[in-house]
């Protein structure tokens, strides 16, 4: 099955040329450390999923660009032209003149409604090229006004024509400070409507990745692109081929269904996050060997102590003690940063990944009261080694790890309302201020359910 | 790609226009090598096939063939704008972008605003409809003008109105030089308060920049140039200041060297929406992300450096000095100290190799030395254009909505009141028809108003960071 | 297929000595999987080894899919109990059975008795067959009604499961959402490559009427170990077709011998003083289902008379002044009529969905593109439009339901001071 | 938490539903496997997945998907009678050698009963124009075998997408244990060549004649089955099961039941529907605003015919009801609730029939498709919306005060089909 990507302003267009350029490398890398034959497997899947048709044998990204500004899906189109190995589809963009100048209300009650029917277009051509469709991704930035406005209404739209198809978006959480001054109020603008219309949103934190590059990666001087790498290499540890089931030797043919019913049935609590491990430079890699109980063992201690990267893991941190009772509203200060998880799916792959024992996800502990391990817990697998690890393993989470920062943006974003800033830019385009108190009060709910597991 | 157009009104707009114009000329020229007409000249530049007459000849796309610029030139006086046209320029303009009396408006904002302004009103409304049809995407006017004498602050406010009322989505960004405690133009208080009301109506965002600043900033650089400090460091040619040739001239014509930051703070305000980065910046943005409240639109800036090293590989520390210049209080283009006012927004728009790690750093360890409005505590706007200024390798354009710009407009309240109770003057003004006392008493509850708002902001600076009550979950 | 033929009962043999052994030797092979002959012969004689075949029997006749694997792993209590439900709540009228051992260990003629019992109130013989069905063409069924019925019987890990908190239950909820979205999808791309495949293969069938191949067909082609499989079991189902026909023909004497079972059998004691330990639940549509069809009805009603009193008073209004001639006495009669007519097809709609007019069961498809007034062939249009019009029912139902229970909560919440409830925005 | 009865069954309903629900994926799933590989060896540029391997590896590439989704066709029937063609050629080259040599790979007679195996390849020469579409080339990375072929200069033949060589003519092969599948046992079809023929003109494909005589037998014994039931009805046969099912009931000591749950269940279902049905056309009514007298008056005729039929209706009911409280209840067994069937052609038509369903095209298939599991998914959520209205209003209207949290999960399951959410904020922020 396949999944058509949107790729929404700049933040989302720059992102999703490095995700299928991550996917396209992967899938044709050498380095799968498998059989010739299951390496071919593993590339048609990839390529049913996220490619289509080749024209003169370059592999065609199932992709919409959208931007309201033309300068960066020229560029990011001449990129994928001169890899010479994918390309975008030659009248799969849109774009126009004049962006939506950082103002969520313009991209999405001016551009959104403008351009609607163009935009469909696009995608409903790139729809019909797949045989069968399983859903979306779309791929923006909360702070901006394209891809956080247009976005949103894109996704309603798709929710609107598409209802049987699965909507997910891959929502870039800005910088704590410093990108743009709005953000607050275009992030909670954005993430009430999605919560409205969309079915799941892998969150990705720059301050999380941009931490990483610098970190692990070990980048002097980190740029945008290589946070898109690092972002574009956890998606694809995620949604690149895996085994149907254990022991299968079939690809899962419809992993983004697979995943929502297992992370994100609940309609209060839509919102992923990914970690990974092991994730180094080029250099580091050469000199270091993992086991499957080692990797496991980090992913399990960043899942409960809530850390985004294996370096400068809280090792105190330790699930509760299971049997007391949850008294209610008493979370904010339960076990030290104990990180609840209502739902995980882990996905291994590489060498041995058979004999990865999983037992220490199953631990009731690391979940809410309300759910079980075996309703909450879920493996994925394949021995195929995934880009340059010989092992690896992806965690995806429907847990609290959001909610801090949540909490701030509301926080941020309510206090200036409170003093009505910057409101006359939305009210302008027709968001008043009800919509706003709207969005307030989702996000507040949201905030008060996750922090209630 | 969006088009933006010049107004430059009187003469010191036309002045600093004419910089504008060649400087941009130049930093396309070493930018675009090729000579292709692309979308990044497209926005200041039209190229026109000279061959054909009249105005068919718009070329877009393909070898750039002539460039004129987006741009009207308007003087009630002949002197500077004929300069212009028979200097180097000229190929840039054509006659018919020009609108020129002889009269002049005598240092009299109500001769420029009420008497050329319904006298040239049509005229002024062809030129702009002309400039606005040659554009594919409208985004941007900008205005240049002075506020002391007549024309510029006079008939340029009233063309503010006029933009808003003809071509109300497109934005207008005012560039308003201020006139210094010492002007010789004794009517300056008057035209620039009556000035102040317009700008407060009607513009969407306006760079304050005051001559005093910009003259205490070439003294400094003659300073360290000619001290010969730097004389082993300093690039030739890399002052922000020089224009080519120009650089030994500089003693006789410090407007010159003045009006060059002026143009370079235009350029580097439009660079991210002009060339490529990765994280761009479109005029519209500034706006959105400046501008809290309607009336609060006066931007401080500063641009750094103003010159540079000769070794374009700097060192990080270099670069952090760049941040650290950008918020002294000697790099404003206005007297102003940001850094001891309380901030509602500020946007950092860099160019050149810079990356988003440098940004940040640098804005994580500026912080704590700023003091923000308690509702806007992390009002950082950033962008990252990859082309630098010519024969830089790196820029820093820093956009302050700061209360720092109060004391500017309550010393002008003075000496304004100071004439105004003397009725000093008035009856030039007052014989003009159409203009009355209560446009003065208008004018200056208006810029009164703005005064209270800076001070009802920065009375918040004393009082403790608290957070409003949230909305309250019931569960 | 001729060494079948050759077993066919010459009907003149029929009612001679041997009838009866075979005709239940017949049922016994039309049965798939069916119970050997003696363990009927043993049945009659209450002989306990003939019990757990029977109860298996009856299970498979009375779960809807027992084909599925699922139900095959069930233990024999399970299905003991499910047969002891199943049957009560189609008004089986013995007792005895409800009290029967469930682990098999007697009541084999109690259980022959409920087995004869079913296949004389209907063709269930012929069901089990439909549903073990080869399928060679592209089946699909038209409704959902067998699909929705096909619940099936309880999973094994349907153990009792503690206290549950709501959250639990909106999230199972929530994974039913995004199965049914699924399943969607799938449909589709097998759609699309079903219509592919006929396509491809089009005019390749030597049957006219069809055209094309099947999946089933064209795999056999393609795969002759698979086509062999295919064949194999089509003719095991042709011999169990024959079998049936057999009964059919030889099944009076099976009757008479029945007769004979029960009078061996003591009379029952009387219902009071029997009463079971438990009687099997009636299951869910019972009371609940029809008191919410009551007020459902009840709610119709008034809002159907206060619309009618309005429209008579308006009526009365307007031809309060006019008078009444004779032409009027007609137009009205007429009037009547039509309207009468119109209402009795209204009713005639919900009553006759017991007739086979309504589309109903598997049918093979077939791509055939030119419109060609196709006899009594099915047509996909004529399936949407009664599809389209079950939708729109059934979503007007949910809609009442919902709008039901917002009034409800809304009562609860205005009793509750100082709470602002915000609902979510409509779309 | 919830109380354990109630926990019990909503969770026992549920679950019940996701079973039957992975239930039906699964079958689909296998369904979708066997078409899905159908499709791929012919398909000319499939964008199907090939499945991972399961045989033993061989040298071999599997077929890598070209593209081309969209289906000439004309042109992919022609493809497809072309490979037909060539597999009858190959197998009679295949089954004369086989009569001279015993050699491995002949014997397999593989091609002798299977050609539907290569007929579902494409071949597209690339030397070979004409009637070969344009847009045709060669599918990449096919090991092919040339099959010299009387009047086709040179066909190119490629092996089937997964197994071993089948070398043909001039190319002898290695038989694999891939081989294995393409024997036909000849026990199970009787080996007449001449049964695979391919009309030279009209590319009439004819399945094996064993399989043919089945199948016609086959619906000529479920016609006779079908047919023989009516006639039943009034023959002897019929009246000893009456009589059977009379003595059974007056054995048993108790009275003749008017009618039996299960009868009941489906009476209450039609009159659900009849209840629906009857809203439905006074909504119609209602909607429309008479012109004149006429209409009115005959609006009004409608109107009051409606009401008489529902209270017809909620009269049935009502006898139903009672007829059902006489039956006592039971306790209910573990497990999960059983479903009766909605009242669509209850017993109408058991059998299967070998009726046709013709659709014109793939949208047109999808839209039925999509309509059918539709209506089953509301269907079913309307029981769930009963069940849940039953099981969790009362526990949410006893509450004293009610617990907020369960009043949102309520109102979002009840009213909003659990998609969406309301929010209970406290009327004054500085309260809390």
């Amino acid at each position: 099955m396949s999944i058509v990507t949107v790729q929404l302003g700049q933040c989302g267009n720059q992102i999703g040329f490095e995700v299928f350029d991550t996917l396209f490398s992967d899938s044709h890398s050498s380095q799968g450390l498998c059989s010739k034959r299951e390496n071919e497997a593993y590339q048609a899947s990839c390529k049913e999923r996220f490619f289509s048709e080749e024209e003169n044998g370059v592999p065609i990204a199932r992709a919409v660009l959208v931007d309201m500004e033309p300068k960066v899906i020229n560029q990011t189109l001449s990129k994928a032209a001169q890899s010479g190995r994918w390309k975008y589809g030659q009248h799969a963009y849109f774009c126009q003149k004049q962006g939506s100048g950082n103002n969520w209300a313009y991209g999405y009650s001016v551009h959104g409604p403008r351009h609607e029917e163009s935009i469909m277009n696009l995608i409903q051509k790139e729809v019909e090229k797949c045989d069968s469709l399983s859903g979306f991704f779309i791929i923006m930035s909360m702070a901006g006004g394209t891809g956080s406005g247009i976005g949103a209404f894109v996704t309603q739209n798709l929710q609107d024509h598409y209802a049987h198809s699965l909507k997910m978006n891959q929502i870039i959480w800005p910088y704590g400070t410093g990108e743009v001054i709005v953000q607050n109020y275009n992030s909670i603008l954005t993430l009430s409507h999605l919560y409205r219309s969309s079915d799941a949103l892998l969150v990705h934190e720059n301050d999380a990745v941009h931490k990483i590059c610098a970190k692990l990666m070990n980048i002097k001087q980190i740029s945008f692109s290589d946070i898109n790498q690092v972002l574009a290499h956890q998606l694809g540890s995620v949604f690149q081929p895996v085994y149907s089931a254990e022991g299968s030797f079939h690809y899962r043919r419809n992993p983004l269904g697979d995943l929502m019913e297992n992370l994100v049935p609940h309609p209060e609590f839509k919102m992923l996050g990914v970690r990974n491990i092991p994730q180094m430079s080029e250099n580091s890699l050469a000199y270091s060997t993992f086991t499957w109980a080692g990797l496991l063992k980090h992913l399990r201690q960043m899942l409960i102590s809530n850390a985004k990267m294996e370096e400068g893991i809280d090792w105190q941190v330790r699930p509760p003690i299971s049997g007391l009772p949850p008294l209610g509203k008493m979370p904010l200060n339960k076990e030290l940063h104990f990180n609840t998880s209502i739902a995980n799916l882990a996905i291994l792959r590489g060498k041995d990944v058979q004999s990865a024992d999983l037992e220490g996800f199953k631990d009731p502990a690391l979940y809410t009261s309300w759910l079980e391990p075996v309703d909450a817990f879920n493996v994925w697998k394949t021995q195929r080694a995934f880009s340059k690890y010989e092992k690896s393993a992806s965690l995806v989470s429907n847990s609290q790890f959001l909610v801090k920062p949540l909490d701030m943006i509301v926080g941020k974003a309510w206090n200036m309302f409170a003093s009505k800033a910057y409101l006359h830019q939305y009210t302008k385009f027709g968001i008043e201020e009800e919509d706003f108190l709207d969005s307030f009060t989702l996000l507040e709910q949201v905030v008060a359910s996750y922090y209630n597991l | 790609m969006t088009q933006s157009v010049v107004v430059q009104i009187g003469q010191c707009g036309n002045q600093i226009g004419c910089c504008f114009w060649d400087l941009a000329l130049r930093e396309h020229a070493a930018v675009n090598q090729k000579g292709i007409y692309d979308e990044a000249i497209s926005s200041f530049f039209r190229n026109v096939d000279t061959r054909v007459a009249g105005d068919g000849g718009s070329i877009s796309k393909g070898k750039i063939s002539s460039l004129k610029a987006r741009a009207v030139l308007i003087d009630m006086e002949e002197g500077v704008v004929n300069e212009i046209l028979q200097g180097p320029l000229r190929d840039v303009f054509d006659s018919k972008q020009l609108i020129t009396d002889i009269s002049g408006s005598g240092n009299n904002w109500a001769m420029g605003h009420k008497v050329f302004g319904s006298l040239y009103q049509e005229q002024i409304l062809e030129k702009l409809r002309k400039s606005a049809e040659h554009c594919d995407c409208l985004q941007c006017f900008f205005i240049i003008h002075s506020m002391g004498g007549g024309t510029g602050s006079g008939l340029g406010t009233f063309l503010l109105k006029v933009l808003e009322d003809e071509f109300p989505e497109v934005y207008r960004f005012v560039t308003s030089i201020y006139p210094s405690s010492e002007d010789d133009v004794i009517t300056s208080p008057y035209n620039s308060i009556l000035a102040m009301k317009e700008l407060n109506e009607h513009a969407d965002c306006v760079l304050p920049i005051d001559n005093q600043s910009l003259f205490d900033i070439i003294s400094k650089i003659d300073l360290v140039v000619n001290s010969g400090k730097l004389d082993t460091t300093v690039k030739p040619k890399s002052l922000v200041t020089s224009s080519a040739g120009a650089l030994k001239k500089q003693h006789k014509k410090p407007f010159d060297a003045m009006n060059n930051i002026v143009a370079n703070l235009l350029l580097n305000l439009t660079s991210s929406a002009r060339f490529e980065g990765s994280l761009n910046m479109d005029l519209n943005e500034i706006s959105m992300n400046l501008v809290p409240f309607p009336q609060l639109h006066y931007l401080v800036s500063s641009l750094t450096p103003l010159y540079t090293l000769a070794d374009v590989n700097i060192p990080p520390r270099r670069l952090d000095q760049m941040f650290s210049d950008a918020f002294s209080k000697d790099h404003q283009l206005m007297r102003a100290d940001p850094k001891h006012s309380l901030y509602l927004a500020c946007a950092l728009m860099v160019r050149g190799n810079v990356q988003i790690s440098d940004l940040r750093r640098n804005i994580e360890r500026l912080k704590p030395s700023l003091r923000f409005v308690s509702w806007n505590q992390e009002g950082w706007k950033t962008s990252l254009c990859s082309v630098p200024p010519v024969g830089h390798s790196h820029s820093l354009l820093a956009l302050a909505n700061n209360t720092c710009v109060k004391p500017t407009f309550v010393e002008l309240r003075e000496r304004f009141m100071r004439l105004y109770k003397k009725k000093a003057h008035l009856h030039h003004y007052l014989q003009v028809e159409g203009m009355e006392e209560s446009c003065f008493t208008e004018a200056v509850s208006s810029l009164s108003a703005l005064i209270q708002e800076y001070n009802q902001l920065d009375a918040t600076k004393s009082m403790p960071v608290a957070d409003i009550p949230r909305l309250s979950i019931a569960m | 297929m001729g060494r079948r033929r050759r077993l066919l009962v010459n009907p003149a043999a029929e009612a001679g000595a041997g009838a009866l052994p075979k005709a239940i030797a017949a049922l016994s092979r039309s049965l798939p999987a069916g119970p050997s002959p003696e363990i009927f012969r043993r049945a009659k004689f209450d002989r306990p080894e003939a019990a757990p075949a029977l109860w298996q029997l009856l299970f498979r006749f009375l779960s809807p899919r027992s084909i599925g694997g699922a139900s095959a792993s069930l233990g024999l209590e399970a299905q003991a109990c499910l047969v002891k439900s199943a049957l009560r709540s189609q008004g089986y009228p013995r007792q005895v059975l409800a009290q029967l051992p469930e682990d098999g260990s007697r009541g084999s003629r109690e259980l022959l008795l409920a087995l004869s019992w079913l296949l004389a109130r209907g063709p269930v013989l012929e069901r089990l067959l439909a549903q073990a069905h080869v399928q060679l063409g592209d089946e699909m069924p038209v409704c959902e009604c067998e699909a929705v019925a096909s619940t099936g019987p309880p999973a094994p890990h349907m153990e009792a499961e503690g206290p549950v908190d709501i959250r639990c239950v909106q999230w199972l909820m929530g994974r039913l959402r995004f199965r049914w979205r699924c399943l969607t999808a799938s449909q589709q791309e097998q759609c699309a490559l079903l219509s592919k495949i006929h396509l491809y293969t089009r005019g390749c069938h030597s049957d006219q009427r069809l055209g094309h191949l099947s999946v089933a067909e064209t795999e056999m082609l393609r795969d002759p170990e698979g086509g062999r499989q295919l064949l194999r079991r089509l003719e095991h189902e042709n011999a169990g077709l024959e079998a049936a026909l057999q009964w059919r023909r030889g099944e009076l004497v099976f009757w008479r011998w029945m007769d004979t079972v029960l009078g061996a059998c003591p009379p029952e004691a009387p219902a009071a003083a029997a009463q079971p330990a438990f009687l099997p639940r009636i299951p869910e549509r019972g009371p609940g289902q029809g008191e919410l069809v009551a007020r459902e009805l009840r709610a119709l009603q008034e809002e159907l008379c206060e619309a009618t009193e309005r429209r008579r008073a308006a009526w009365e209004a307007r031809v309060g002044g006019q008078g009444r001639g004779p032409q009027w006495s007609s137009a009205r009669q007429a009037l009547q009529k039509a309207v009468d007519q119109e209402l009795a097809a209204l009713q005639w709609a919900w009553e006759q969905d017991r007739g086979p007019a309504r589309p109903h069961g598997p049918h093979r498809l077939v791509r055939r593109e030119d419109e060609a007034p196709g006899g009594q062939d099915l047509q996909a249009a004529e399936v949407i439009r009664v599809l389209r019009s079950k939708e729109a029912c059934l979503e007007a139902v949910l809609r009442q339901l919902q709008g039901q229970c917002r009034q409800e909560l809304a009562r609860l919440a205005g009793a509750l001071p100082g709470l602002i409830w915000i609902l979510p925005p409509r779309r | 938490m919830l109380p354990a009865g109630c926990s019990g069954r909503l969770v026992a309903e549920l679950r019940g539903a996701l079973d039957a629900c992975a239930e039906r994926q699964l079958q689909l799933e296998q369904s979708l496997l066997v078409s899905r590989r159908l499709l791929r060896a012919w398909e000319p540029a499939g964008t199907l997945a090939p499945e991972p391997p399961l045989g033993p590896e061989t040298k071999e590439e599997a077929p890598s998907p070209a593209c081309t989704p969209s289906p000439q066709d004309l042109k992919e029937l022609e493809l497809l009678t072309q490979a037909l063609e060539k597999a009858v050629r190959v197998r009679k080259v295949i089954s004369k050698a086989g009569e001279r040599d015993k050699a491995p790979s002949l014997k397999s007679g593989s091609f002798a009963t299977s050609p539907g195996m290569t007929a579902s390849i494409p071949t597209r020469a690339p030397g070979q124009a004409g009637s070969h579409a344009s847009e045709a080339k060669p599918t990449r990375g096919v090991r092919q075998t040339t099959v010299p072929a009387k009047g086709h200069p040179e066909h190119r033949l490629p092996s089937e997408g997964n197994r071993a060589h089948v070398g043909v003519g001039a190319r002898a092969t290695r038989p694999g244990p891939g081989l294995r599948d393409k024997h036909v046992a000849p026990s199970a079809a009787p080996q007449d060549p001449e049964a695979f023929t391919l009309k030279e003109k009209g590319s009439l494909l004819q399945l094996p004649a064993a399989f043919r005589k089945a199948a016609s037998q086959n619906s000529r014994l479920w016609a006779q089955l079908s047919s023989a039931q009516p006639r039943d009805s009034t023959d002897a046969t019929t009246a000893a099961k009456t009589r059977f099912l009379q003595k059974m009931q007056t054995a048993s000591g108790r009275p003749w039941p008017r009618l039996s749950a299960v009868e009941v269940e489906a009476e209450v279902g039609r009159l659900q529907e009849a209840c629906s049905l009857l809203r439905l056309r006074m909504r119609e009514e209602l909607s429309v605003a008479p012109t004149d007298w006429m209409q009115e008056y005959r609006c009004l005729l409608t109107l009051e015919g409606l009401q008489a039929v529902a209270r017809q209706c909620l009269h049935r009911l009502q006898e139903l009801l009672a007829a059902l409280a006489e039956q006592p209840l039971g306790p209910c067994p573990v497990g999960r609730p059983s479903r009766a069937p909605p009242p669509c052609g209850d017993g109408a038509d058991p059998f299967w029939s070998p009726q046709l369903l013709l659709y014109s095209s793939t949208q047109e298939l999808q839209t039925l498709v999509t309509l059918r599991l539709r209506v089953a998914m509301l269907d079913q959520q309307v029981h769930l919306e009963k069940v849940l209205m039953a099981e969790l209003l009362p526990l949410v209207s006893s509450q004293e005060p009610p617990s907020l949290a369960l009043c949102r999960a309520v109102h979002s399951l009840l009213c909003e089909g659990g998609e969406r959410f309301l929010t209970i904020l406290h009327d004054d922020p500085a309260d809390s």
